[in-house]
């Protein structure tokens, strides 16, 4: 009834019959959070080291992981991200000693909180990638984007405009 | 026009109506009664309790785009209107209450000036009413405030149930076209059909319902109460939700904004959404002053909006009495009784 | 048993003394079968007070409305409120204690047990009624409920009209009080904890997928659960993009620059994020008491997003919200060994 | 909030432009909202590119900068500084990194181009909202703390005391001087190590700036660079250094003996002792583990044998709180344990010793008068084998490592047996002689050549008691055959591990580690005597194994650093700290308890950042669910600003 939510009821019964064809076509769109002194280091090694991977994630660059937000992440997925990337030091090496020990509280609690609404779990990941990691940087987004265009578009948390 | 239609075949009536329109029917969803869309060879049952959720939002929906634009820079803003073009709507079972709420609707959006977005939907929106045979909701009070279980005002079409008929009565252009448009289904409607369903609206009338002792005399309670501290003791375990406003068949105010999809090429939507007069935002002013501050001053607007303002305006009610904003108070606020608290108060 | 004579006589008392500035309990109501809140201030009205099956309400919501109230007030009575509160409301109480949003002093707390009982679902008792409005329901404290309704009474078991948190709930009593009534039983044996979440986190992916945008797309926003919330003291909340409590401070960068993390539209999108976003906050505050899923209109299972965050911070983090109102918050401490295998 | 952004796209020469379509995205940027100038340039770094800059800023009324480019990490900084001087504050400049996470590691131009234009349009949506700010100005306290008092800790000392700064030392021990007082002789020149350090040490208790504690260890630290508040907790000084004869009248009287330390474990000592003569503070000291029990009724025979008045049981330990505005670790290190090399004979042989045990038995002060003899029967031991990189380099088994020094210490062991046992056999065992620095090659050479050591490429599998002898069963991979030698004593070049303490002080200062244990530098290249937090620096073989020269140098190093901090009457702070929007704030301390930095305090149930402790980390704002904080220019709503411009809106 009333509007919007007949037009829901529509996009649900849209056939999706061409799926495999979509998904040869299919370009995620991620959003990355790197903490500026590990993930985004270890981002900016990968670059020195002329290492190719997908150009699909686009990177925001934070201070630390615990600087993010579960808001970040929602929004994201509202916005038409297909995938969202969360990356921080590996525990212990926080530059600001134990951000990401916090980070790693919360991106657990969204994660689980996605899953049970019923969003695929691959569309979020979460990473520890340091400043020497260059290689580990690289393989995590290829994988990543990989594993997302299996999944197809994310159409569950998108704003339809 | 009056007819008559076999109670089992009002499925094929639908279904009719379904080659040309949307049908929407009361159906059981989650432990409420909600407007459902009717599908292809879909049962259709008028056994329902009140809805939840009232009736007008199919003329006056919850979000709606009143035009797009996009700009591209340096360039002149373009604008794209956006009026409805929904297919037309059939909607079953739709409670006398919530048809005379739509009169009311009717007044606000007509009076002076004709809201285009509004209009294109009412003409696509034929409302079919079911009588009440007993009051759907322990919280109707329907009779005291002008309407009756059979009540006419703004419906298309009543229908009455009989013993395993439905007496059809056609009240507008509209509800004699989508009678016409199954005519091989119905029979005509004789004298003895007529006078059962006045003996069932009889009956329907003189089962018991929460009432307004004074109905005549609460206008004026209200008028002279208007600085009662009684409204802060009525309003105290008010908790600012909207949920009486939502669910009101009557309640009419929204708001209008910008929603912007792109900022570089500026592109977005002007939405109208509704708005509810019990959040305590809705009366905020840029200067951080808020005329409406307390759960006190709120409720007496939305009391006031209801059985004062408008009988003002209108010279009728704009409450139709179908109980939902007491039903659905999380805390029981109650309209009935702070009407005849503010009536007592008010002969003291 | 608890016997409400006693409830009333201590309110009385306080009431008198002029140790408190009212009394919130319990009273019957107009509008139907729950009991609604008092607001008691003269001793003879508390022998309006009850306390049954009914007396759904979280009344520790008041404790932040009427702390929000007096803020407002030029010459506020600032003596303590008294409250009665079960025992999920008390965690609430610890909760807010915790926040510093209330402070111990200002508060005396009735606390009652709701021993082997609890409170109803009013859904559940509608659909054993067949739809009959119910007039009364009490507990008769042999595992079933009596109703009453309009030309007649029946008992029911109440482990088939009692709310999901009073079958799961493991703790029945207060976890803080100044006056205590009741007995704390222990060994209740309804439904383990969980019982109603692990039947949704049970399903498939897709089934909780459709499930959840089933719930989502029904919404309309009138933010019940979110005004029933004592968690939700917010002046501001992250959904209130287009309009917000100005205030004094509010600067005009503030008042200019509004994040639209959701916008106004109601719609699948948007209302998935408000109760996502609005769940993520509860996050480890959340005591159980359930009102948001019950004051919701077109019955979303609001408390299952909870009670889900719930179950996490205690299987994983051995936090429980609402028992100690000194310890740090879930999601402002962590431990060393917190899980770590869900990092690439 | 701002409104005219220029916007600079650098090829960095074909770096960036072999990829990205640069002047598609000057064009494309140009027309962005709020953008009213972009440009491209070959080299924006360079000094037409940075002019480019400034005029823009000037000819076009720019109020913000963002220059899409290489990491910010390199030109951040210079890009400010162009923005400032052109007229805008340097904090409304952004750097878009279009080079490491974009040109370098992609290949198609249109994909690269189109995602640069994210990530461009994501800065400057922003920088818009960027406000200007101000470094914070911290005055600073001009006293420096420094931790350890080896070699490496009295240069530090020596150095700033000199340069007019006032010093605390902070020992563990009774005494300074580290584990460079043990050593006999030094390489390559072999003077002796107590000749050339007495001198310092004597200097660092006269000096008017130095103030020494020993016995102390540092408790807590609080405060920031400039402005640290340091606890020292001080053990009951029993012993009144100024009362304190040296007579000795003490020791004999002393009912208990326990290990010397000093001795490395070769001899025994009383509870109370002198460390060593040349001990600084010159004092005897009571060992209050080894002590029958501070308590006269018990023993208290020393108290009655002190003519001076110098003893008090009464003593108590104490807290000391210090103000100082830099400090210094020099922890030094320690061997690794014996205990640890099954192989070896787990340190149950009392003929095998390590390293300082072979230094003590050389040293004239030492258990046997400088006399090398067997521990087990004090006899002259004819035949020694030298077994090098014990524990180091060995990742399946001990440290991953080299220990940097054992090749030149070793080649010094086999050549001062040599000269003390001219007619012994030393062999030694290694796999390959590491002799940088200057006259190290010469003096392993005449190791080998004029003292005649026999040089054995292999490593020792085993060391195994027999019949009186320890026989070293290794292989001499030049030769390609095992050799087996029946020796007296052999010698162990134990691997250098971090002092006991370092982990712990570690934690005490918030200082990170390396995966080996020792304090990590900033930058192992461009800051090797800084730690990551400011005003923390590190120096001597905490940091790394190093030899003597090397620490000395590091030493002074690490006080330039010192100097340069504390020679400036303030500090700059960076700007980028928390904000509370109080508005919002209801004081619920979520913030308060997950700020890493304890910069946040609750004053009137409101959050207040103290923003000179504040590192603009973040995790406040990540936790704080009523978006009460923000950091300054990473505000939740320029992040949210930025989603929207990465997902292409």
């Amino acid at each position: 009834m009333q509007g919007r939510n007949s037009t829901v009821a529509e996009a649900a019964v849209e056939p999706r019959s061409d799926k495999t064809v979509e998904a040869q076509a299919f370009e995620p769109k991620v959003v990355a959070f790197l903490c500026k002194w590990c993930s985004s280091a270890g981002s900016d090694l990968a670059g020195v080291s002329r290492l190719q991977y997908p150009p699909n994630a686009i990177p925001i660059q934070v201070m630390c992981s615990g600087s993010v937000s579960p808001l970040y992440i929602l929004s994201a997925f509202n916005k038409g991200a297909d995938g969202v990337l969360v990356s921080g030091c590996h525990p212990g090496d926080c530059h600001y000693l134990k951000g990401n020990f916090y980070a790693r509280r919360r991106i657990y609690l969204v994660q689980k909180l996605l899953k049970f609404v019923g969003l695929e779990p691959d569309r979020f990941r979460m990473s520890w990638v340091s400043a020497a990691e260059g290689v580990k940087f690289a393989e995590v987004v290829g994988d990543f984007v990989k594993d997302l265009k299996a999944l197809g578009p994310q159409r569950k948390l998108k704003a339809e405009h | 026009m009056e007819v008559i239609l076999k109670k089992d075949r009002l499925g094929e009536w639908a279904a009719k109506l379904g080659e040309g329109a949307d049908v929407f029917a009361p159906a059981f969803v989650e432990d409420c009664w909600a407007f459902t869309k009717v599908e292809p060879g879909g049962e259709v049952a008028l056994d329902h309790g009140n809805t939840v959720r009232p009736a007008k939002g199919f003329v006056f929906p919850q979000r709606e785009v009143l035009y797009r634009f996009s700009q591209d820079s340096g360039g002149a803003p373009r604008l794209t209107e956006t009026l409805p073009d929904d297919p037309r709507a059939v909607v079953f079972g739709v409670r006398p209450c919530d048809g005379r709420a739509m009169v009311r609707n009717d007044k606000v959006f007509t009076c002076g000036f004709a809201d285009p977005y509004y209009q294109a939907r009412r003409e696509r929106v034929a409302y079919v009413g079911l009588a009440c045979a007993e009051p759907p909701s322990p919280n109707c009070f329907c009779l005291s405030v002008g309407g009756s279980p059979d009540a006419e005002d703004g419906l298309d079409v009543l229908m009455t149930e009989l013993d395993g008929r439905y007496y059809v009565k056609a009240l507008t252009a509209k509800g004699k076209d989508i009678v016409v448009a199954a005519s091989s289904l119905f029979s005509e409607a004789q004298p003895a059909d007529r006078s059962e369903a006045e003996s069932v609206h009889a009956a329907a009338r003189s089962h018991p319902q929460r009432s307004i002792a004074a109905m005549d005399k609460v206008a004026e309670g209200l008028k002279r109460n208007f600085d009662s501290p009684e409204w802060d003791a009525l309003a105290r375990a008010c908790i600012g939700c909207g949920a009486c406003t939502y669910l009101c068949p009557s309640c009419h105010c929204f708001d209008i904004n910008d929603e912007i999809t792109s900022r570089s090429p500026l592109a977005g939507e002007r939405v109208r959404t509704w708005d509810n007069c019990q959040f305590p935002e809705f009366t905020m002013h840029t200067s951080g002053h808020n005329p409406r501050e307390t759960t006190g001053a709120r409720l007496r607007q939305r009391i006031c909006h209801k059985l004062l303002y408008f009988v003002e305006n209108h010279n009728i009610q704009q409450c139709t009495g179908c109980g939902r904003c007491i039903t659905h108070c999380p805390v029981g606020i109650d309209i009935v009784r702070i009407a005849n608290v503010m009536e007592e108060a008010a002969g003291q | 048993m608890v016997v409400m004579e006693d409830i009333r006589a201590r309110a009385k008392e306080l009431l008198e003394s002029g140790k408190v500035r009212a009394v919130l309990g319990y009273r019957r109501s107009s509008a139907g079968v729950l009991a609604e809140p008092a607001f008691v201030t003269a001793p003879e009205d508390t022998a309006a007070l009850v306390l049954d099956a009914t007396c759904v309400e979280n009344l520790a919501l008041y404790l932040v409305n009427e702390k929000k109230r007096q803020r407002a007030e030029k010459t506020p009575d600032t003596r303590p409120l008294a409250i009665v509160a079960k025992g999920c409301d008390s965690r609430t109480i610890n909760v807010l204690l915790q926040e510093n949003y209330i402070k111990r002093d200002e508060v005396v707390i009735l606390g009652v047990s709701c021993e082997n009982g609890g409170v109803i679902d009013t859904k559940k008792l509608n659909r054993a009624l067949r739809g009959k409005p119910a007039t009364a329901a009490s507990f008769d404290g042999n595992g079933s409920v009596k109703a009453v309704f309009t030309g007649g009474e029946t008992a029911v078991p109440a482990a088939e009209v009692l709310a999901d948190r009073c079958l799961e709930c493991t703790q029945a009593y207060p976890s803080v009080s100044d006056f205590f009534f009741g007995e704390k039983e222990s060994g209740r044996t309804y439904n383990r904890r969980f019982t109603a979440v692990s039947a949704v986190a049970d399903k498939g992916m897709e089934e909780r997928s459709d499930f959840w945008a089933g719930h989502f797309d029904r919404c309309i926003r009138c933010y019940a659960c979110r005004a029933v919330c004592p968690m939700c003291y917010c002046d501001e909340c992250v959904v209130d993009s287009t309009n917000c409590v100005v205030k004094a401070t509010t600067t005009a960068d503030e008042k200019a620059n509004r994040i639209r993390w959701i916008e106004r539209s109601v719609c699948p999108s948007e209302n998935a994020m408000y109760h996502l976003v609005r769940a993520m906050h509860l996050a480890g505050r959340c005591t159980d008491c359930g009102e948001c899923e019950r004051v919701c209109p077109v019955n979303i299972p609001l408390r299952l997003l909870n009670t889900m965050l719930e179950r996490e911070a205690l299987e994983m983090f051995e936090y429980q919200p609402g028992l100690d109102p000194e310890q740090p918050s879930l999601i402002s401490s962590f431990r060393d060994g917190d899980p770590n295998d869900f990092i690439r | 909030m701002t409104s005219r952004s220029g916007v600079f796209v650098c090829h960095c020469g074909h770096n960036i432009a072999a990829t990205v379509d640069v002047k598609r995205l000057a064009d494309e940027m140009g027309k962005d909202d709020g953008v009213v100038f972009s440009k491209d340039y070959v080299y924006m770094c360079s000094d037409p590119g940075q002019k480019a800059i400034i005029e823009a800023v000037k000819e076009h009324k720019l109020d913000s900068v963002v220059v899409s480019c290489c990491t910010p990490s390199l030109h951040e900084n210079t890009f400010r500084e162009a923005s400032q001087a052109g007229g805008v504050n340097q904090f409304q400049c952004e750097i878009a990194n279009i080079r490491e996470q974009c040109a370098w590691v992609h290949k198609d131009r249109d994909e690269a181009t189109a995602k640069a234009l994210k990530i461009t349009r994501s800065a400057v949506r922003r920088v818009r909202k960027n406000e200007p700010l101000t470094p914070i100005g911290v005055p600073v306290t001009r006293r420096a703390v420094v931790i350890g008092g080896g070699i490496a800790g009295i240069q530090t000392s020596l150095d700033l005391a000199n340069a007019g700064i006032e010093v605390v030392l902070v020992e563990k021990q009774a005494t300074i001087g580290g584990h460079m007082l043990q050593l006999s002789e030094t390489f390559p020149t072999l003077d002796c190590a107590q000749c050339i350090l007495s001198p310092k040490m004597v200097e660092v208790s006269k000096h008017p700036k130095i103030t020494l504690m020993v016995q102390s260890e540092v408790k807590s630290i609080s405060g920031f660079v400039g402005n640290f508040k340091v606890k020292v907790h001080r053990k009951a000084q029993y012993v009144d250094p100024e009362l304190c004869k040296l007579c000795d009248d003490c020791t004999p009287v002393c009912p208990t003996v326990t290990s010397n330390e000093y001795d490395a474990g070769l001899t025994g000592r009383r509870a109370i002792h002198i460390p060593f003569a040349q001990a600084i503070p010159a004092s005897f000291y009571l060992d209050e583990s080894a002590c029958l029990g501070l308590n006269p009724v018990v023993c208290g025979k020393c108290m009655d044998a002190c003519t001076y008045g110098a003893i008090d049981y009464d003593r108590k330990a104490e807290d000391i709180e210090i103000e100082a505005g830099a400090v210094v670790v020099a922890t030094g290190f320690d061997l690794y344990d014996v205990g640890n090399m099954a192989e070896y004979g787990r340190g149950r042989y009392p003929d095998v010793l390590d390293g300082i045990q072979f230094e003590r038995l050389c040293s004239a002060s030492g258990p046997t008068g400088g006399h090398v003899l067997r521990p087990s029967d004090h006899k002259e031991p004819k035949n020694v084998v030298f077994i090098q990189c014990s524990g180091s380099r060995d990742p399946e088994q001990h440290c991953t490592y080299c220990s940097k020094i054992c090749c030149m210490y070793t080649a010094k062991h086999a050549s001062l047996y040599k000269h003390h046992v001219p007619d012994g056999n030393a062999y030694v065992f290694y796999i390959d002689i590491r002799s940088g620095g200057k006259g190290y090659e010469e003096f392993v050479q005449r190791a080998m050549e004029r003292d005649g050591v026999v040089y054995l490429r292999g490593r020792v599998s085993k060391v195994y008691q027999s019949k009186g002898k320890l026989r070293v069963q290794g292989v001499d991979t030049l030769s390609g055959k095992n050799v087996e030698i029946d020796a007296d004593m052999v010698v162990l070049a134990q691997a250098m591990v971090p002092s006991k303490g370092t982990a712990d002080i570690a934690k005490t200062l918030k200082i990170g580690r390396d995966k080996d244990g020792f304090l990590a530098e900033a930058h192992p290249k461009l800051r090797p005597v800084e730690s990551v937090t400011g005003g923390i620096f590190l120096t001597g073989a905490a940091q790394a194994p190093k030899d003597i020269p090397e620490t000395v140098c590091q030493a002074s190093a690490a006080a330039s650093k010192v100097i340069q901090l504390l020679s400036k009457p303030s500090l700059e702070h960076s700007p980028v700290v928390a904000k509370v929007r109080e508005s919002h704030c209801t004081g619920c301390e979520m913030c308060v308890d997950a700020c890493p930095y304890e910069a946040i305090a609750l004053v009137n149930g409101k959050a207040v950042v103290n923003e000179v402790l504040c590192e603009g980390c973040g995790t406040c704002s990540g936790t704080c669910v009523r978006a009460a904080i923000d950091v300054k220019n990473v505000t939740q709503l320029q992040i949210f600003d930025m989603i929207s411009a990465c997902m292409g809106a």
